[in-house]
């Protein structure tokens, strides 16, 4: 079977963190190299376009961070499909100053927004049309958090897994959190996008490291994450144990990962229900335009096999 | 004609003029070794029309520019006898040194608008001083549109158009023709006269120097200093008639032998 | 040397005008050339363009062709105009700032040596930081969005004048100096009527490098200030498009931004041969 | 004009000996402060930036004091030498580009009038197009990473370089082109000879300008790029710091950057005055 | 001293020489209407030594330039007799054109190098013609160090190194004093017969033309233009003893009259 091991690459969105565990886990424990498939990793960064590589054919997977730009690669008649969605919901969520706001609603009266770029051309686009939040109190967020601590007034964005570790860490208050998901923001994050093209010539492939990425993922979480944290702060020495540990407890505490489908059919599973509510809704917001066929974003031929249940069951149960 | 002594100032012939300047044992050296000027003592009388007569290269131009204040001597000082206000002072330099990018006009006026004065008069000053030199069609040419000879006119007579107290000029009319030539030293003789100024002249041309001044101060190369002076006696104004007087030419053929004896075999060129 | 041998010396009318001729379709095809040669080019660069992407059949969501650009231009001008109207606004207002800041502290740094040496560092110290870096601080201190976007597009885009204008005023000629001194000039007018008259040539290399870098400044200011909807200029709609994967729409507005640097250099050299085809040897045609 | 008209007449030895122990003591003055002044200017910059943090009472993760960002500095610089040196190397690499290309190609574009009308927009293209938004496109059909990184810094670097050393190129004197065309030079000699030298003091603008430019390519080259972990340089470190608010840290680099910046300025200067004591209007001393 | 026509190139009354270039019926006009050369006619032969002389600005430093290929006339054309390579040709311009950024030697070096032939022998030459010149020791200097008169005279050895067929100066003694002038006239002559080489001389000097040449072209100004062409007859070499000689005086007052005649009151000053 070793002469078989194909080489592939994945793209991820960030450099490398707890947020991307799973994929180190699959790695690190062989999980990946078992069907078949040697995965590298390829980090991203603030300005990293990996997605922009896959589409090239570069890169085999690369990382999606909502259903969003999946539904634009319909509308632009790019062939991409989503194989996957580990995160079933959006870790994304907006932080302020302890007491400061009352409801996700009170973040209107904030004076700044402090929304990142790619936040910008999502959320923000739902929270504009869905809430009425306005444009132009939207400053970007170039992922230091020091304009939010020194501002009262202000929200900013972040990852229930980073930014408030970040924040209560240098800051020396715990932020309030505003779960978008709980909002009504409710799109799968962190998907693994590929390309048709690859599921049409090595299903085997993507079938391989959709599964083994949802194996990975539950070791990773309810197993031994060593192995795999060695690797993340291989890859990135300034990555801290304690935010790691952090990491890995919001995920669960959230269930992130782990909750809703994800526990019938297994750690990455997707329904087309799921998809379409979505779609719908952002098309009522006015984010996105009707008419586009989501069916063409996605398949569910490998998220959906349930490689990962056994596992699941036998960890996450303890 | 006869040998001045030149080490004290005032000990000049001429009881009734003023000591306007003296360089006193002023030596000018360039970087390590360029002797340019060694011990050289001179005084300037206000009226004097004072000619540099020397080889190319024994530092005339340099004691043009440490009289002009551009360049400080390395020993020695000069001093002057009369205070010096802006604007009193006028160099025309061995090259044009025009503006490029002003007209022949604007570079006449520049040392109006300079002063402060650029007055409508001030224009007709310079317009008559370019027809004087015979460029009154140029006006609005620029520099690089005029003939080296024409370069050199516009320079001319943007020293003369202030009418300044003392004038510096460096072979002035050494890229003119002859004709053009004696009309210009007619003209500097007469506006010398009409405004009483001092001029310190360098030149190449014997003739030239006995034709305009009243002495001529001879140089040597190497390292440059002064070893004669004579006096031209003639009285001014000085006419075309002086120019083809007996006494012209036996001064020239005297200035020019002073000025073979005293350089010897050591001209510069062997 | 263009002395030609050759020609024998009888016949010396018909050869008058046959080299008459010859000077006059030498002139006339150097007229021609002028224009012809960079349109041919440009067109040779497009065809080029859309021979790679039919030839290579490169997806359009990667790069596409220039008829689909064009159309995409065509089709979007409505949405694109007003970005591009914000972009230019900051483009000419940083260029301003960096002309007047820029020369004005070369003139600053050329009365004095000492100024020079003193303060020359801390501009080669804005030159190099890396506005993604102080963007945030810039925004927490600064609160109106347009004078933080231009701080930012000034920053990059005043440097050049700054340093070609320093050594420019420190070009002037020698001579010409001294006699300035020995008019007794003010430095005031040694530097109005001297040193920038032959500062002028060097400024507007400067100028034509820093109009170029304050498109840039205007783009990069965008990034990192950021504005959304409306407002929002053609950074902002490559952001856009990027992550809508509309990359027709991306490359329509980076040809935008590309005809605008295009078109700001050719109005700089225009007003640089304007201003110096009198005098400058560089806009001197040479002979007559 | 520096004449003195008060200085009487009589008296000369000793105001002889008066005037040149004033010479040498202005000499002496003018020395000191070459180095004196700017030392004081930036012992007050660095202490009016301690006086802003202690008295605004700003805290140290919005702008650290200079005394933490020193401290930092010497505790993290083992994390931060690596990736200045791999900055250093792409830096110097680009700039090595930006030479080569940038006055390769004013070289090329002084050949012939037609051939700068016909490619030096596209020149101005690549200094306008904003290198985020065609990043992606060069790491496609780029393979080699520090191939694509050197590409996006060369882009950044290259356009000043280009535009003096033509400017230069353009400004030999007409009376010595016309020499070496008596003497029949051909287009090599006549670059050699005349137009290198004489669009040198250009050129070395331009370079002074690019040094520093190419420093901030490659630091937005690496933004682009985006290289995490090992081997990344001082851009991943400011980036990485900004995120983890370690702004101590960020400073630590930035003043890194800041450094080098400056460092390659003055190198480049000093090489400018080497190169053009001996000749150029604005490296001449004046007399002597 | 005749008067010779000025029309034909072959018509010259010495029929062994051989014309070497003919300018027929030239005009020159800058921009729209500054005439500097009208219907200019003449011919320079094979071992001429052709002086123009004229008043400034009247088309002496365009016609060399013509001559030398740098400019194209507006009408009319010039021929050659002889073919020209590279490097048969010199130019002292009006002004020295030297490299800045080259030292003296450096600069007198220029056409070997351009030539290809920059060879220990070609440096001996240099370092020689810096000797005839009077700046043996200064080969090391950079232009701006040296006075007028000396840049002058690097250019005239660059000039003068490399014995070319045809030399073309303009006005290069101007800035420099009698003296040295005089050995340099010298110079000139003998190298000219040691090599047989033509030369057309720019001057404003009627002594100097006379002296040097066997043709005198006088022209006048605005437009531009050939009025008269002497030719003097004393034989080459012509020495020391030719200066002081009644003929010589004879003919320079000649070449005087002819040029004041001939330029009337209309000599470019009034
Ligand atoms: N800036 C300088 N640096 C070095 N040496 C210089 C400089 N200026 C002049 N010299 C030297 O000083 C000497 C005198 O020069 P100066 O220009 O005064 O001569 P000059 O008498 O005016 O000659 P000319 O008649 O040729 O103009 C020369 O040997 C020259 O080489
Ligand atoms: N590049 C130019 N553009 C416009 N006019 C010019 C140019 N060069 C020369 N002229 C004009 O042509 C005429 C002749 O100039 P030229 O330099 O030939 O005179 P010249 O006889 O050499 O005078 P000089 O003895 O003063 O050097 C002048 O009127 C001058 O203004
Ligand atoms: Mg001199
Ligand atoms: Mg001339």
């Amino acid at each position: 079977a070793e002469s078989h091991v194909m080489e592939v690459n994945f793209g991820t969105n960030w450099v490398a963190q707890a947020e991307h565990g799973g994929y180190y886990q699959a790695v690190a424990d062989g999980t990946y190299e078992a069907c078949g498939l040697k995965v590298t990793i390829v980090p991203g960064g603030p300005q990293v376009n990996n997605r922009a590589l896959m589409l090239a054919g570069k890169i085999d997977f690369s990382m999606g961070g909502n259903l969003l730009q999946a539904f634009s690669a319909v509308k632009e008649g790019i062939p991409l499909k989503v194989v996957a969605a580990h995160f079933q919901k959006e870790p994304q969520v907006l932080l302020t100053h302890p007491g400061k706001v009352t409801d996700f609603e009170g973040l209107k009266d904030l004076e700044t927004m402090i929304i990142g770029d790619n936040g910008f051309q999502s959320f923000y686009q739902w929270m504009m049309a869905d809430y009425g939040f306005d444009a132009g109190k939207r400053v970007p967020y170039t992922f230091n958090p020091a304009p939010f601590i020194a501002d009262e007034n202000s929200a900013q964005q972040g990852y229930i897994t980073s930014e408030p570790f970040a924040i209560e860490k240098e800051g020396g208050f715990a932020p309030d959190i505003w779960l978008l998901s709980d909002a009504g923001f409710n799109t799968y994050a962190t998907t693994v996008e590929t390309m048709q093209e690859t599921i049409d010539t090595k299903p085997d492939a993507v079938k391989c490291f959709v599964e083994g990425s949802a194996i990975g993922w539950t070791n990773y979480l309810y197993g031994d994450p060593s192995a795999a944290n060695a690797l993340i702060q291989e890859a990135n020495p300034e990555m801290s144990d304690e935010q790691i540990a952090f990491s890995i407890e919001k995920m669960k505490e959230y269930g992130i990962v782990l909750s809703g489908d994800a526990e019938t059919a297994g750690i990455g599973a997707m329904t087309a229900e799921t998809i379409q509510s979505f779609y719908d809704k952002m098309v009522d917001a006015g984010v996105l335009e009707a008419g586009i066929d989501v069916s063409q974003s996605y398949t569910l031929d490998f998220a959906n096999t349930g490689a990962s249940l056994e596992l699941q069951k036998q960890l996450a149960s303890k | 004609m006869r040998t001045a002594t030149h080490t004290v100032p005032s000990a000049t012939a001429d009881g009734t003029s003023r000591t306007l300047l003296a360089m006193q044992n002023v030596d000018k050296i360039f970087g390590a070794d360029v002797v340019a000027l060694r011990n050289m003592t001179l005084d300037v009388q206000e009226g004097d029309f004072l000619s540099l007569l020397g080889p190319s290269g024994c530092g005339k131009s340099t004691a043009l520019r440490l009289i002009a204040g551009l360049s400080q001597p390395t020993r020695g000082a000069i001093r002057w006898g009369t205070p010096m206000a802006d604007g009193d002072l006028s160099v025309v330099f061995q090259e044009p040194t025009l503006m490029p990018w002003a007209t022949v006009i604007d570079n006449v006026l520049l040392p109006f608008r300079i002063a402060g004065s650029l007055t409508d008069e001030a224009r007709d000053r310079a317009r008559d001083m370019l027809a004087r030199v015979g460029l009154a069609a140029f006006e609005g040419a620029y520099p690089r549109e005029l003939s080296g000879g024409m370069k050199m006119r516009v320079s001319i007579a943007r020293a003369l158009v202030t009418r300044p107290k003392l004038m510096l000029m460096d072979e002035p009319f050494a890229a003119l023709d002859e004709i053009t030539r004696f009309k210009l030293n007619d003209d500097l003789l007469q506006l010398k006269d009409s405004m009483d100024c001092t001029v310190v002249f360098v030149t190449h041309s014997v003739f030239e120097s006995v034709f305009l001044s009243n002495r001529i101060v001879i140089m040597a190369a190497r390292p440059g200093r002064v070893i004669r002076e004579l006096a031209v006696e003639a009285p001014y104004p000085r006419t075309e008639a002086f120019r083809t007087s007996a006494e012209y030419a036996a001064q020239c053929r005297a200035a020019s032998d002073a000025l073979h004896e005293a350089m010897g075999g050591d001209v510069g060129v062997h | 040397m263009s002395i030609d041998p050759a020609v024998p010396m009888a016949d010396s009318a018909p050869v008058l005008d046959r080299e008459e001729a010859q000077r006059l379709r030498a002139e006339r095809l150097s007229r021609t050339g002028r224009w012809a040669l960079p349109i041919l080019v440009f067109v040779l660069v497009i065809a080029g363009w859309h021979w790679l992407v039919t030839a290579k059949e490169i997806p359009h969501y990667i790069l596409p062709g220039p008829g689909l650009v064009a159309s995409t231009l065509w089709q979007d001008f409505g949405i694109l105009a007003g970005s591009w109207l914000v972009t230019l606004t900051v483009t000419g207002l940083a260029l301003l700032l960096a002309v007047v800041f820029g020369g004005g502290l070369a003139i600053l740094f050329t009365q004095s040596k000492w100024i020079e040496m003193s303060f020359f560092p801390y501009a080669v110290v804005l030159q190099v930081t890396p506005i993604v870096a102080i963007a945030p601080l810039i925004f927490i201190y600064v609160d109106s969005k347009i004078a933080g976007l231009l701080i930012c597009a000034w920053i990059v885009a005043f440097f050049p004048i700054l340093s070609n204008t320093t050594l420019g005023l420190n070009s002037a000629d020698h001579n010409l100096r001294d006699l300035f001194s020995v008019y007794g000039a003010s430095r005031w007018q040694r530097l109005r009527y001297l040193q920038l008259p032959a500062a002028l040539p060097y400024f507007l290399g400067g100028l034509r490098i820093a109009g170029g870098l304050s498109l840039i400044g205007a783009v990069v200011a965008e990034f990192v200030a950021g504005s959304g909807g409306i407002g929002s200029g053609l950074a902002f709609r490559i952001l856009e498009s990027s992550y809508r994967l509309n990359t027709p729409r991306m490359f329509a507005a980076l040809t935008l931004i590309v005809v605008t640097g295009v078109a700001i250099y050719l109005v700089l050299s225009w007003v640089t041969w304007m201003l110096l085809r009198k005098w400058h040897e560089s806009a001197l045609k040479r002979d007559a």
